[in-house]
């Protein structure tokens, strides 16, 4: 590892938004050649420091020396010049821009009469692409790729930059571990070169892998720094969290009861087909009530698009196959059918398909079950408070009045309320898509813990995932998707993390076309 | 207009109470329905430059930009500033008509303008008359541009309006004469003269005969005639107009250059509508209930001259 | 339309000024009625500005803009906008006119045919919108044009003078009490129709859980369809409101002037979204109120009567109005928020 | 408001689907093209409608829109619009008809000045937008009463006319080329002026960085100022754009007409919103492009003239232009997207 100097030096930094404290007196260090984890709670105000150094926020308390010269920057174009680039946690991208445009925004590289050299933008882009490890066409849009390529696509706008100091936020939050593992090469290859590497992600397990040194933020102060790779897991949460926390992962047991889902060879042909859709080609599986049954795949193997299709809201065509709720066939139309029917869908993008953000928690807490809360189409306001509080202590959601408006939470207790929404509707079928995207190691424990204490009442889970840990830790059992079918099915009591990944990328997995139990 | 039923309402706004004498200084509110039509336009310009020689008076203008809802609330306004006298020219003649009553039952007297209100509760109503207008162009056509008769296309105002029904009406009784003239298209140009060019694209191309233009207004007849102009055809046809402002944009002016072989005055009022109100405030007299101005041929034989009589100072 | 919106506000503790930036189009309001009464013009002491009716005009002069606003603050609130009102009002003044004179029809009747009329013009746009999935924009600046046509058409071009009484060709008298004055000869019926409805859409917005999905669906349409939220039936019936309060306006338009004509209501689109923009709701959707609405109209009302009053040259009023929306609405951005 | 658009290009496989709906907007161009030929009235065996000169008038007619749609284009990119450019090209044909014919200025200056009046007047648009953040529909909607305030004070409220010659009071001779036709008298240059507009957006759109700014700051603001994009800067330009075609738009009306009104323009944004959306760019602003404008301008001009030509009754032109508007719109909707 090369010598580590200041490559940057952050003293003193102090942040408000109106009460809240989002960074306070943070005194931070980041050597040339080191990648350095920022770790904390949602809401800890890892983003909001990293936004600071990568001149996204101007306005805030302290100083910052790069390489020993003070700097303030005016914006993120003062940073990039200073050779500071950041990947945002929400992906940042112009949806009506291909990827080679999204990639050299800003910066289009010209050609001799100034105009846009589309050709070298497009031949770059591909080899920095195939660096991070997508072969992606670099002339598709990016508003028609998976989260996950988007994901891969802002990564590759990072590294491009050349940057010598390049901060990375939870850059792996929608990514399967195959695609973690060439990102975490391009790492080590960056940090060989002398690149200062700031680190932030809520996945415990990738930390202990990359991360030369790690720092704990706990509301917007530093807690504790620590050598990553001498401390465990347990540890490190116990640093972040601020008490031990028991068990990361309910161990349900098996106590299942009646089949409540059942998918039988299940077939969309989309009458318009997208390029980079996987619609099911194919899945048979079963979940029964009391059981939480996981959906494993990699980038684009068809999970979201299978939950999409179960809650009607796929785009149209033909559906053949058959699925049975408590054995009855249904034809899945839409969310209103489907909550009538007692099934409830969290999708994967709270921010985007889950969330009025500047609405308050409490519209966006009952807003699916509104009708229960009074008559004639007139709102019992007493009703529906007492439902969304009800429903905030259930899920022990950190906020201050119900009137907050909900883009002021952390990312985690947002993911709570789109949660607690559907629970309100009293389901019996959950369909979950990545729910706990972004959200920290507590309450991804309370999550968990949700589930478990759900299931034991008797409802089904259907958890879309791509955090391998996750599904054999909180499920029954797991069904692994490959192009849209279903290629594997296995227990967690007697399989690991190693086989469901050589199952999803087609490596001497067992071909099991009946899927079900 | 109609007349409508009421019994006239109450007794007239007595030339003794608003007048004050040569010693009074008086507020006068000009109503106006839309500035944007250049007829209307040079009907507050006329007012503003016969008022100047009246030192007494002091006028004021609104426009209702075309809706008679804001008219109504201009009069209202009026009202509430309790003015000497009132000038309007109406959007249309219904709708006003409530509110000029309203104004004369408070005694302000009320000059109307160009088109009538119902009823009689305003004091005098100084006019022209449209479907004579349309009479003369007509017969102008049938016996002067077309002895042998020929084929005719109107280009009319816009759709609705009364005086656009009043000038093809006239017309229609003005080639009656001519049994050769033949109205063979019309086509509504708006009063626009974009429009006017636009339809007269379309006219010309549908239609490899056309002997005269016959436009309801000046602004029209001048859209048609660059339309001709531009496909080589202005020489093989004539064009008149209605109106006859005399101003640099106006239908004077195209006869005299040319374009336009007649215009027809459309009279403003405005002069008259201020000697009007001197005749009331300043003098204490009576004035004619209706006063109807003719209308006059704008050719080239008098074009130059009238316009320098319109325009004393330029 | 995605010009800077103010995202999210934090809100520990409610500040001093945080309440009264609530209530700032109220306060833009009364700056502007402050503004009327200094430069009020006087005669014989009297301020004519303040006068009872004066003030009965002002709001007089503001009804029909008034209820059109209130519909398209919830055609706004969902996301969408509608050009087609002004039309719409047209074509209901010339529906009630001819109607009640031509076709001798009865009061209920007519008002019941008319405003049924708005409200399936409105719906069928929604349906436009929501179920095809065309802009609303466009969607509206076609059915304005259609609303004009159909209007021009029934009416055979011509205005359609309505004359009372009981005889054929007359309209029944009970209509013409629609636009009389009540309350001592002071209060205007169609300022008490607006009232109405105002205080109806204030209170309907508060309580139902239709209003509520009809945020939801202007914040973020995605998320209130998944959530099972009917967003396709909430958009159509919004539509299909503000098509019934332009049809209504329509109705109360043509009984203030004796008539009912083609071109009425022309432009007064733009009025309407011009009070709701300046009463505080985002033309993004998901924000705004009913209240700001009736605010915008009214210093709308004040300011177009103050110039008036004052005899302002109208090109120079032009030019004031201008720069009054501007700074209204710039008046909105002063919001405490990032 | 997500329809997906044709600037970028699915390459994965191009399905000939996929590449039809790319110009779809070309599409329906030419399907309005074949019902004028088939409904076009003929003389002596000539259908009139493709008739070389009928051709040409119909592109002249829509050039002074096409102009200003290609203007307004950038800014329903950026996810603005812009409600002034027909009161911008009133101004601008006032200004160019007052200071030839009543100042005597020569006409170079003139232009120039005409042109730099509607480049500042649209900057100062952008810049009420963009620095103080209040929605464009708003200032623009305040611009228009403005500019036409303006042109109305400007001109004294009539139109002024042109004439030409070298004696005072008289425009250039020079002026009065940009009216004229050449090849053969059948081109008319405001139809040169227009296509010269059109490809150089056109080329500009695709080969400067510029453009990728643009096409940033409507798809996603935020992304375009992490990414370092100049957000404050493009919008000015864009806006100033905007205006400056107006005003050329403008100039081009006034030779057209042989005079400049304060009236001139009115309601011409509409049109020019109505071509853009029709040409496949999205209100929602990001996707779009200005070969589709082009398109949708011709295709509102053919329907224009054909509708003239057979004579249709003007109310029922109404009707049917805005249910073709609405076809055309549904039309977009018809791609492979979500
Ligand atoms: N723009 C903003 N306006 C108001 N409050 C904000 C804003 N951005 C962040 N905050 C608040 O600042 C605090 C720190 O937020 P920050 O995004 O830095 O957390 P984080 O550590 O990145 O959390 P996560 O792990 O969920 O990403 C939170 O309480 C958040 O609500
Ligand atoms: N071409 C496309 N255009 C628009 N949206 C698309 C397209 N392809 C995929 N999507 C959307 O992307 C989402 C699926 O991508 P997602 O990021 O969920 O992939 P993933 O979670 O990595 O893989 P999986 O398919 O296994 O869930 C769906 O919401 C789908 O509607
Ligand atoms: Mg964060
Ligand atoms: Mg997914």
């Amino acid at each position: 590892m090369a010598e580590s100097f200041d490559l940057v030096r952050m003293v003193g930094i102090g942040k408000r938004y109106g009460g809240v404290q989002a960074c306070h007196e943070v005194d931070f260090v980041l050597g040339a050649g080191e990648v350095h984890a920022l770790l904390g709670e949602n809401g800890a105000g890892k983003s909001t420091l990293m936004k600071i150094l990568s001149g996204d926020v101007t306005e805030y308390a302290g100083s910052i020396a790069i390489n020993g010269t003070p700097v303030r920057f005016s914006g993120p174009t003062d940073a990039q010049a200073a050779g500071i680039a950041m990947i945002h946690q929400e992906l940042d991208l112009v949806p009506g821009l291909s990827v080679a445009d999204n990639i050299f925004l800003g910066r289009e590289l010209r050609t001799t009469v100034r105009t846009v050299d589309r050709r070298r933008m497009e031949r770059e882009a591909r080899e920095l692409l195939d660096r991070s490890g997508v072969s992606l066409d670099p002339r598709r849009p990016v508003g028609e790729l998976r989260v996950g390529e988007q994901q891969l696509v802002t990564i590759a706008k990072a590294i491009s930059l050349d940057a010598r100091v390049l901060i990375m936020d939870e850059p792996t939050s929608a990514l399967t571990s195959s695609e973690v593992e060439r990102l975490f090469d391009v790492i080590r290859e960056l940090r060989n070169s002398g690149v200062g590497i700031v680190y932030i992600s809520h996945r415990m397990e990738e930390i202990a892998k990359v991360a030369d040194r790690a720092t704990v933020l706990r509301n917007g102060k530093i807690v504790t720094s620590f050598d990553p790779r001498k401390l465990s897991t347990a540890e490190v949460v116990e640093a972040m969290v601020g008490r031990p926390v028991q068990t990361m992962f309910t161990t349900p047991d098996s106590d299942t009861g009646d089949e409540l889902l059942r998918v039988e060879n299940l077939k969309l042909k989309a009458r318009r087909p997208r390029p980079g859709r996987r619609d099911p080609d194919g899945i048979s599986l079963t979940v029964r009530s009391g059981e939480i049954v996981g959906l494993a795949g990699l980038l684009g193997a068809g999970r979201t698009e299978l939950l999409e299709t179960l809650y009607g809201v796929a785009p149209g065509g033909t559906r053949t196959g058959r699925i049975l709720l408590q054995g009855k066939p249904i034809q899945p139309r839409g969310p209103r059918q489907a909550l009538a029917q007692g099934i409830g869908f969290v999708p994967e993008d709270r921010r985007a398909s889950g969330l009025v953000l500047f609405h308050s928690i409490l519209a966006n807490t009952v807003v699916s079950s509104l009708p229960s809360y009074g008559r004639l189409g007139v709102i019992a306001r007493r009703m529906e408070r007492a439902a969304s509080t009800r429903m905030a202590d259930r899920l022990r959601l950190k906020f201050g009045r119900l009137q907050d408006e909900v883009g002021t939470l952390s990312g985690g207790n947002q993911q709570k309320v789109v949660f607690g929404r559907m629970l309100l509707t009293e389901p019996k079928l959950l369909l979950l898509d990545e729910p706990t995207r972004g959200v920290d190691v507590g309450a991804k424990a309370e999550i968990y813990r949700l589930l478990g204490e759900l299931a034991a009442q008797g409802l089904g889970v259907l958890l879309a995932s791509s955090e391998l840990p996750e599904l054999v830790g909180v499920c029954d059992r797991v069904v692994v998707l490959r192009d849209g079918r279903d290629v594997a099915s296995f227990s967690t009591a007697d399989s690991g993390e190693g086989e469901l990944l050589a199952a999803a990328m087609g490596q001497g997995a067992v071909f099991d076309e009946v899927g079900g139990v | 207009g109609t007349t409508s039923e009421r019994a006239s309402g109450g007794a007239s706004p007595g030339s003794s109470k608003s007048c004050k004498g040569t010693d009074g200084k008086y507020t006068i509110g000009m109503s106006q329905a839309n500035v944007a039509e250049p007829y209307r336009q040079r009907m507050d310009d006329d007012i503003k430059a016969a008022a100047k020689d009246v030192p007494q008076f002091d006028v004021k203008f609104a426009d209702a930009a075309q809706d008679n809802a804001k008219q109504v609330a201009d009069v209202e306004n009026y009202i509430t500033q309790q003015i000497d006298l009132l000038i309007i020219s109406p959007n249309e003649a219904k709708p006003l008509t409530a509110v000029v009553k309203k104004a004369y039952d408070k005694g302000i007297p009320v000059i109307v303008l160009d088109r009538k209100v119902e009823g009689d509760a305003y004091t005098g109503f100084i006019g022209g008359d449209n479907v004579q207008i349309g009479r003369e162009a007509g017969k102008y056509i049938a016996e002067k541009l077309l002895p042998q008769g020929g084929n005719v296309v109107e280009l009319k105002g816009l759709a609705g309006a009364t005086p656009q029904a009043e000038r093809h009406e006239g017309f229609v009784e003005g080639i009656k004469g001519n049994p050769k003239v033949k109205v063979i298209a019309s086509a509504s140009g708006d009063w626009l003269r974009e429009k006017g060019q636009a339809q007269m694209d379309a006219l010309l191309k549908a239609n490899p005969k056309i002997d005269v233009v016959y436009s309801h207004n000046d602004p029209m007849a001048e859209g048609a005639y660059l339309a001709a102009k531009a496909v080589g055809r202005e020489k093989e046809m004539k064009f008149t107009g209605i109106d006859a402002l005399p101003i640099p944009s106006g239908g004077i002016k195209a006869v005299e250059q040319g374009r336009l072989s007649a215009t027809f005055t459309y009279p403003t009022n405005g002069k008259e509508a201020i000697a009007a109100a001197k005749k009331i405030l300043v003098e204490c007299g009576t004035i004619e209930k209706t006063q109807t101005l003719p209308t006059r041929l704008i050719d080239a034989s008098n074009a130059a001259k009238i316009y320098a009589e319109e325009n004393p100072t330029g | 339309m995605t010009d800077v919106q103010d995202k999210v506000v934090t809100t520990e503790k409610p500040s001093v000024v945080a309440t009264l930036f609530r209530f700032q189009s109220v306060f833009g309001l009364i700056a502007v009625f402050v503004a009327a009464i200094i430069f009020s013009p006087r005669k014989n002491g009297e301020i004519l500005f303040v006068s009872a009716d004066n003030l009965a005009n002002v709001v007089r002069a503001v009804s029909e803009i008034g209820i059109i606003a209130v519909g398209m603050t919830f055609v706004i609130l969902i996301g969408g906008i509608d050009l087609s009102v002004g039309a719409v009002l047209g074509l209901a003044a010339v529906g009630s006119a001819v109607l009640m004179v031509e076709n001798d029809w009865g009061f209920l009747p007519s008002v019941v045919l008319v405003l049924a009329i708005g409200l399936v013009f409105g719906a069928l746009q929604g349906v436009a919108t929501a179920m095809i999935g065309i802009q609303s924009f466009i969607v509206t600046l076609a059915g304005l044009q259609i609303a004009r046509g159909l209007a021009r058409i029934w009416s055979g071009g011509q205005g359609v003078a309505i004359a009372y009484g009981d005889g054929p060709k007359e309209a029944p008298t009970s209509f013409a009490l629609l636009g009389e004055r009540t309350f001592g000869g002071l209060v205007p019926i169609p300022v008490i129709i607006f009232a109405v409805v105002a205080i109806a859409a204030v209170v309907f917005l508060r309580v139902s859980a239709f209003s509520r999905h009809l945020y939801a669906v202007g914040g973020n349409e995605k998320a209130a369809r998944l959530s099972g939220v009917p967003v396709v039936r909430v958009k159509i019936a919004v539509f299909a409101i503000c098509g019934l309060l332009a049809s209504l306006a329509g109705i109360v338009h043509a009984v203030q002037l004796n008539q009912g004509s083609p071109n009425d209501g022309i432009g007064y689109e733009l009025d309407a979204i011009a009070a709701v923009v300046i009463g505080g709701t985002s033309l993004a959707g998901g924000r705004g109120s009913v209240a700001g609405t009736v605010a915008g109209a009214l210093l709308l009302g004040v300011l177009n009567n103050i110039l008036a009053l004052n005899n302002i040259d109208s090109n120079i009023q032009l030019l004031i109005k201008g720069l009054v929306i501007v700074a209204a609405a710039a008046l909105q951005r002063l919001r405490p928020t990032s």
